[in-house]
């Protein structure tokens, strides 16, 4: 039986990299070393429905979807936007790095904002980067040198089920050639979460107070812990001192962050405020800090963007350069504000996981949704265009939560195009009606 | 003395990019010169005179020239973007990033301003009757400094991050600041009259006044007992901690 | 009635389905919350009926389940178009919208919970 | 592909002693020719200064410089240099273009081409990471690349230098090139960049490593050696340890010395010196710190084996970006900046951190002068390679700024003239009047580039070189830079032609054509490396992938698809 050794799994930002796939006929069968996520990823398009066809709706969000050919879909896609005076394309980070190079071009030749689901996720850890830098590190090194390990308001036994195992408190190192043994572990979460049952020691903070607890832990490190009051975001000021004291004790330090942080009261200011805290740390010892980045490929699109255009998301290409402001370019910036009047997402889904007020203004302005599956985006969507599944349908980049790029394989074959040829496709028919022909 | 009255002649919802309405721009034109200013809808350009009627009395340099927007203009941005000098009024509400960048000269909004209303101003004065929304005073993603000079005044309430990264200046809010105001700032003056909550994160020096209710206060700050300070007794802080600052926060008692 | 805060946040079964979210296994991934018995109880409510939470910026009628090691006053929903309805909109200035630490009610309801494609439809105006 | 003849030029072709003279360059299939037909196109450079294709042998353009981006959406708009830098929308021919330190791909591509460079090498890239480089390799438009690959702080190369392992060691290496389709070897701080890890460093070439049992003159030598016996067209690329600290001056001479006893494989240097401004500080401390360029010079005066570029300062705003992860964490502390870090497991560190120099400020002033101090007191200019460190030392858009301090002994007592006193005493620049002439120029910024890297068809204008050429509005013997040199400098930096391959890419200071460049790469290991010796090599490698990276072995070499247009460089086995 023919099994592909060494696959990458294209669901979170871990990108493990060595799934086994059996295909039988053009069929993935059995995905092995994969976890519950991986495999329904890469399998489960074998279980549940596709977009078959590409689909237009005639008349209106209340008309029903019927299918069309890809060229009329393209064409209709291609019309909506160089219609558009505020046109906006949100996503493409379930995809290829080859994919999101043609969506930068394609944002860029319709004058379009241009944003990842950074802006649900991670897009407040930019900003912290913007703010006081990424003292990071690569997974592998985490993997062999770590010996305190911090997961902050993130949940990895839920969102990124092999990280432990791979990467952190599980995962046997050179230095750490016992595994757990040889780490500690602090889960800082409102939640007593299922990570947590295994900690070490558990800040349960407050819900929104993310902020005030690094001023503490920053405080300690710095001398004045004699100012702090008996309880600090919702914890005894004893049990803070006991972790400030693990980050002092331990050789090497990762604080792996989540959405605990980015999506709290202060956004990115928490996150910031880590980044200040690993800084202080590493005065007498080493600690860095890793988002724990969700969509697979999100990383990818922060690089491509950055290195295309000049910044990570939020980008606003209206008068032909990049601006740059999330809170002002942000979707769900423009969104609330109602201020678009197109809107294009590919690889993500923006029905699922935007608030009811985005959601609201998405039933009221043409959308186009380049997608393998039907989701709650398909709902609003005019124009629905069925992709591939990059790193199963068809290959190409990513990275992974640390900035390592990898390169995905095309496991079977198939009759979708690819989210990198629509876009192709749909850049030609852009150029082709703003007489913008040749290259 | 020349006066420009620019009158709103439609309600856009796509926000109007006009950088170009700032005294320093419009001394001197007539109203035909400045009706064919370019500004930005979206990714279409567009001119003032699209947005607006224009009429022009007098003719004078930038200092002498005073800009009345006779209306509500909530969807245009960057109003007064790095003026030096002049007068502009605006008889409404402004959008985002009125008077970034200004150094010198005067805007008075009598509505309410979007968010980052004097982001890096170094020097004149913004008076909004109304209220703020975001980053009032503060700076530009990735930049050490924000506010420099100047003053900032808003006379209803603003959100988060107010004087955010602020250098120098100084700004007064008579109503409520929402959550970390005077964040990571450096230097300058922070005057709340109302209600705020973790004022002064990360500061590293500079002066914040709350002579409302401090509604939740960060655990990294020094309490230095009680001062007096213009005839108003405060609670006095000194931090932050955090980040061994040297900035001092007075807290009305 | 009572006062909650509400977080949403990923779960293991919520992911596994979100390819499928028009399934009945994504629905019963991401359609409910999450108490501690302690504010079930004092809702009156069992497992699995349905209780109306509720914020600033809507409402959703949701099945309750049990977290024990959850907090009092916390009330949990995967995230998903069922937490989406009543998540902060409000993007702080900085992008994001608040997904987490929303000041929420949750009280019992009789009221149905919407499929995914009949919450959608909520959406248009 | 059309032939072309470059008529009336003033040409400067130093490798096959050309001095200025109006010689015609006659070009076909991108190739510089004897002869062309008489149907040529002819570009009359009617007295124009005439040189190769400029060549920056050592510039953070791809890979790390992204982190940096992403930290710097305040470099997006600086806009110091009009045309050369900040904001510029899209055209019909040319993407949008943004920043300054920190330029997009596009801008890179099109700014070095406004200066007259067509070819660039990326300083420093460890294997794991080169596929991130060459993925904007591929977005810089125009321009010809290569990568310099880290291996000073790698755990194999001491692994294999504990053990005494020479075959392991030079196996290895040839291997790492393969895998990152990389060009030469970077050593940053030896033996520094492990320790790091820990968050630890080393302060000289005889400290021991904390993991191996090793030093970092043990590294030199042993990465130097196998460096010769693979032959590799390129020496190794050193960054000394204690970079940029008051008193580096010892180690900087200690290792200099150190690799006397290396011998060339090939007629060129057996050991290059990165920014050399940076390690030439004598003192102990900021305070008593001063130039210590005299020593360096006249020890570089007197041994022919070694080379060294600048790294040269340009005041305000800039962006340091090394593999030097403690000298970063040192830089963010001092100056209460923002610190970017990044540990790459088994293969080296690094950080950026964004810095602001100023002449008002001695120690400024002073690392100003060293770097111009170390150019004009060396005697040949083929030890010598300008650059500014892009973006560390300053952003590449001036080094016509740069260009034209060394040609101007005017402009530099201009400049000193507003430096603090307390710099007076530290530096010896005020007493230097030497002024480069366009020859020597041309040497620095072309001919000894190409030929410090080993590329044989860059860095000059001989039949067989690639047709890349630079031709500026400039008439050479007319102007007099050292008093004229603000219009030298404006001319310099929007070349009235360039030439990439043979096309017009600028044309009076403007881009006119986007063709794609190649990328070079060293293949030392399918012929260099005997069977047996590579059967070794991947055994361990897979024993090690297993147990210490987080990244299967399988998948880690850079494919095809990333490197399409590659000059394969083969050296001669021994």
């Amino acid at each position: 039986m023919p099994v592909i050794k060494d696959v990458v799994c294209t669901f979170c930002g871990c990108l493990c990299d060595d799934l086994e796939v059996t295909v039988e006929d053009n069929k993935i069968t059995k995905v092995g070393k994969a976890c519950k996520l991986g495999r329904a990823k890469t399998m489960g398009m074998f279980l549940h429905e596709r977009i078959e066809k590409p689909m237009i709706r005639k008349n209106g969000k209340d008309s029903e979807l019927e299918e069309c050919s890809y060229d009329e879909a393209i064409t209709k896609a291609a019309e909506i936007l160089v219609a558009a005076k505020r046109p906006i394309s949100y996503g493409w980070c379930s995809t290829s790095c080859e994919a999101i190079e043609k969506a930068v071009v394609l944002a860029e030749e319709t004058g379009s904002l241009f944003d990842s689901t950074a802006n649900v996720c991670h897009g407040p850890s930019a900003l912290a980067t913007q703010e006081k830098g990424a003292p990071s590190c690569s997974l592998g090194t985490a993997k062999n040198y770590a010996d305190l390990i911090i997961f902050w308001g993130c949940n990895p036994v839920h969102a990124h089920p092999r990280h432990q195992t791979r990467y952190s408190t599980m995962a046997k190192g050179a230095f750490t050639p016992n595994g757990k043994k040889d780490k500690k572990m602090i889960v800082v979460d409102p939640r007593n979460t299922d990570t947590a049952k295994k900690a070490d020691l558990l800040l349960q903070l407050n819900p929104g107070t993310d902020y005030v607890l690094v001023e503490a832990l920053r405080a300690i490190v710095n001398g004045h812990a004699d100012v702090l009051p008996d309880e600090i975001a919702g914890i005894p000021k004893a049990t803070v001192m006991e972790a400030a004291e693990m980050c002092k004790a331990a050789k090497f330090t990762v604080i792996y962050f989540g959405m605990g942080v980015t999506q709290t009261r202060g956004r990115y200011k928490s996150g910031d405020n880590v980044s200040s805290l690993v800084s202080d740390l590493s005065q007498t010892n080493k600690v860095v800090m890793i988002p724990m980045r969700g969509h697979y490929n999100v990383t990818g699109f922060g690089q491509v963007a950055a290195w295309e255009a000049g910044f990570p998301m939020a980008l606003d290409f209206s008068r032909g350069v990049a601006y740059y402001n999330p809170g002002e370019t942000g979707t769900n910036d423009v969104l609330m504000r109602r201020e678009v009047d197109a809107f294009i997402t590919g690889a993500a889904d923006p029905g699922a996981h935007f608030p009811q007020e985005s959601i609201k203004y998405l039933y009221k302005i043409p959308a186009i949704q380049v997608d393998g599956y039907a989701n709650p985006t398909t709902e609003f969507s005019d124009v629905v265009i069925p992709a591939a599944i990059a790193g199963v349908e068809c290959e190409g980049t990513a990275y992974r939560m640390d900035s390592q790029p990898i390169r995905m394989k095309k496991l079977i074959e198939t009759t979708f195009k690819s989210d990198e040829e629509i876009l192709t496709e749909i850049i030609a028919k852009v150029r082709e009606l703003k007489g913008e022909g040749g290259a | 003395m020349q006066t420009v009255t620019l009158t709103p002649k439609r309600s856009p919802v796509i926000s109007i990019e006009a950088e170009m309405i700032t005294p320093d721009v419009f001394a001197g034109k007539s109203d035909a010169e400045i009706g064919a200013i370019p500004a930005w809808e979206g990714n279409e350009e567009i001119t003032l005179a699209d947005v607006f009627d224009v009429a022009v009395d007098g003719s004078a340099d930038a200092a002498g020239t005073k800009i009345i927007i006779d209306g509500n203009v909530p969807r245009v941005k960057r109003i007064g973007e790095a003026m030096t000098a002049g007068e502009i009024v605006v008889k409404g509400d402004v959008d985002m990033r009125c008077g970034a960048l200004m150094s010198g000269g005067s805007i008075t909004v009598e509505g309410n301003a979007d968010s980052w209303v004097g982001r890096e101003m170094t020097g004149g004065e913004i008076l909004v009757k109304g209220n703020a929304t975001y980053y009032a005073g503060g700076g530009y993603r990735g930049e050490t400094c924000g506010m420099r000079g100047g003053k900032l005044t808003i006379e209803g309430d603003v959100l988060d991050y107010l004087g955010e990264h602020m250098c120098g200046g100084e700004i007064l809010v008579k109503g409520n600041a929402r959550l970390l105001p005077g964040v990571l700032n450096w230097s300058g003056t922070i005057t709340i009259e109302g209600d705020t909550t973790l004022p002064g994160g990360e500061m590293k020096s500079g002066t914040i006044f709350v002579k409302g209710k401090v509604l939740e206060m960060l655990p990294s700050y020094k309490d230095e007992g009680t001062e007096e300070v213009d005839g108003v007794t405060y609670r006095k802080y000194t931090g932050d901690l955090s980040r061994n600052g040297e900035g001092v926060l007075y807290v009305s008692v | 009635m009572i006062e909650t805060i509400l977080i949403s946040a990923r779960t293991i079964d919520q992911g596994a389905t979100l390819e499928e979210k028009t399934s009945q296994a994504y629905f019963d991934a991401a359609a409910y919350c999450e108490l501690n018995e302690g504010n079930l109880e004092a809702l009156g409510v069992s497992v699995d009926q349905n209780v109306k939470v509720a914020t600033a910026h809507g409402v959703v009628v949701v099945p309750a389940k049990i977290d024990k090691r959850l907090p009092d006053d916390i009330v949990f929903i995967p995230m998903g178009p069922w937490a989406n309805a009543i998540v902060d909109p409000d993007t702080c200035g900085c992008g994001m919208p608040g997904f987490k630490g929303v000041p929420a009610t949750v009280e019992a309801t009789a009221d149905p919970v919407l499929n995914m494609k009949d919450l959608m439809a909520t959406y248009k105006e | 592909m059309a032939e072309m003849i470059i008529k009336n030029g003033v040409v400067y072709d130093p490798k096959n002693s050309v001095d200025g003279e109006k010689n015609e360059i006659c070009i076909k299939d991108g190739k510089i020719v004897d002869n062309v037909g008489a149907g040529a196109k002819v570009l009359d450079a009617e007295g124009c200064l005439v040189m190769p294709g400029g060549v920056d042998g050592h510039t953070h353009c791809a890979g790390k410089i992204n982190t940096a981006r992403i930290m710097s959406p305040h470099d997006m708009r600086y806009s110091p240099i009009p045309g050369l830098s900040g904001p510029e929308p899209r055209t019909k021919l040319l993407r949008p273009q943004v920043g300054y330190n920190t330029p997009n791909t596009h801008a890179i591509g099109y700014r070095y081409s406004k200066l007259g460079y067509t070819t660039i090498a990326e300083a420093a890239i460890t294997p794991m990471m080169a596929r991130h480089m060459h993925e904007e390799f591929e977005s810089i438009p125009i321009l010809d690349k290569l990568a310099l690959v880290l291996m000073g702080s790698n755990w194999q190369v001491m692994q294999y230098i504990q053990d005494g392992d020479s075959e392991m060691l030079k196996s290895y290496m040839a291997w790492a090139l393969l895998a990152s389709r990389g060009y030469g070897v970077k050593i940053v701080n030896p033996g520094g960049g492990s320790n790091w890890t820990w968050g630890k460093n080393v302060t000289g070439i005889d400290d021991k490593v904390i993991d191996f049992d090793v030093t970092p003159a043990d590294i030199l030598i042993g990465l130097a050696e196998a460096n010769e016996a693979l032959n590799l067209p390129h020496s190794i690329h050193v960054h000394c340890n204690n970079l940029g600290v008051p008193g580096n001056l010892p180690t900087t001479l200690d290792t200099m010395k150190l690799l006397e006893r290396v011998k060339a494989s090939q007629d060129r240097q057996v050991m290059h010196l990165t920014h050399m401004q940076f390690h030439s500080y004598t003192g102990t401390s900021w305070m008593d710190f001063a130039s210590g360029s005299d020593q360096i010079a006249d020890y570089i005066n007197k041994h022919d084996h070694l080379t060294f570029d600048m790294g040269q300062m340009i005041f305000g705003p800039a962006m340091t970006m090394t593999a030097d992860g403690p000298t970063e964490y040192r830089n963010a502390r001092m100056f209460d900046a923002k610190w970017s870090n990044y540990d790459q497991e088994l293969e080296d560190a690094g950080g950026i951190v964004p810095l602001a120099y100023t002449p008002q400020h001695f120690a400024h002033a002073t690392m100003w002068s060293i770097g111009l101090e170390l150019a004009l007191l060396v005697k040949d200019p083929w030890k010598v390679m300008f650059t500014t460190d892009n973006p560390n030392g300053g952003a590449f858009v001036n080094y016509p700024e740069g260009q034209v301090l060394l040609m101007s002994d005017k402009k530099r007592q201009e400049v000193i003239a507003g430096f603090p006193d307390m710099t007076m005493d530290r530096i010896s620049l005020p007493n230097i009047d030497r002024e480069l002439d366009w020859g020597e120029m041309t040497v620095m910024t072309r001919s000894m580039p190409a030929k410090m890297l080993g590329l044989e068809e860059k860095g000059h204008l001989g039949a067989g070189a690639d047709a890349d050429v630079a031709i500026y509005d400039v008439k050479p013997d007319k102007v007099d830079v050292s008093v004229e040199h603000e219009a030298v400098k404006k001319a310099l930096g929007f070349a009235k032609y360039t030439i990439k391959g043979g096309e017009i890419v600028v044309r009076d200071g403007d881009i006119t054509a986007l063709p794609k460049g190649k990328v070079y790469w060293v293949n030392a290991y399918e012929n260099g490396i005997v069977q047996t010796e590579k059967d070794r090599l991947i055994t361990d490698l897979e024993e090690r992938f297993k147990k210490y990276y987080s990244m299967q072995f399988s998948n880690y070499m850079v494919e095809d698809a990333y490197v399409p247009r590659p000059v394969e460089v083969r050296p001669e086995v021994a």
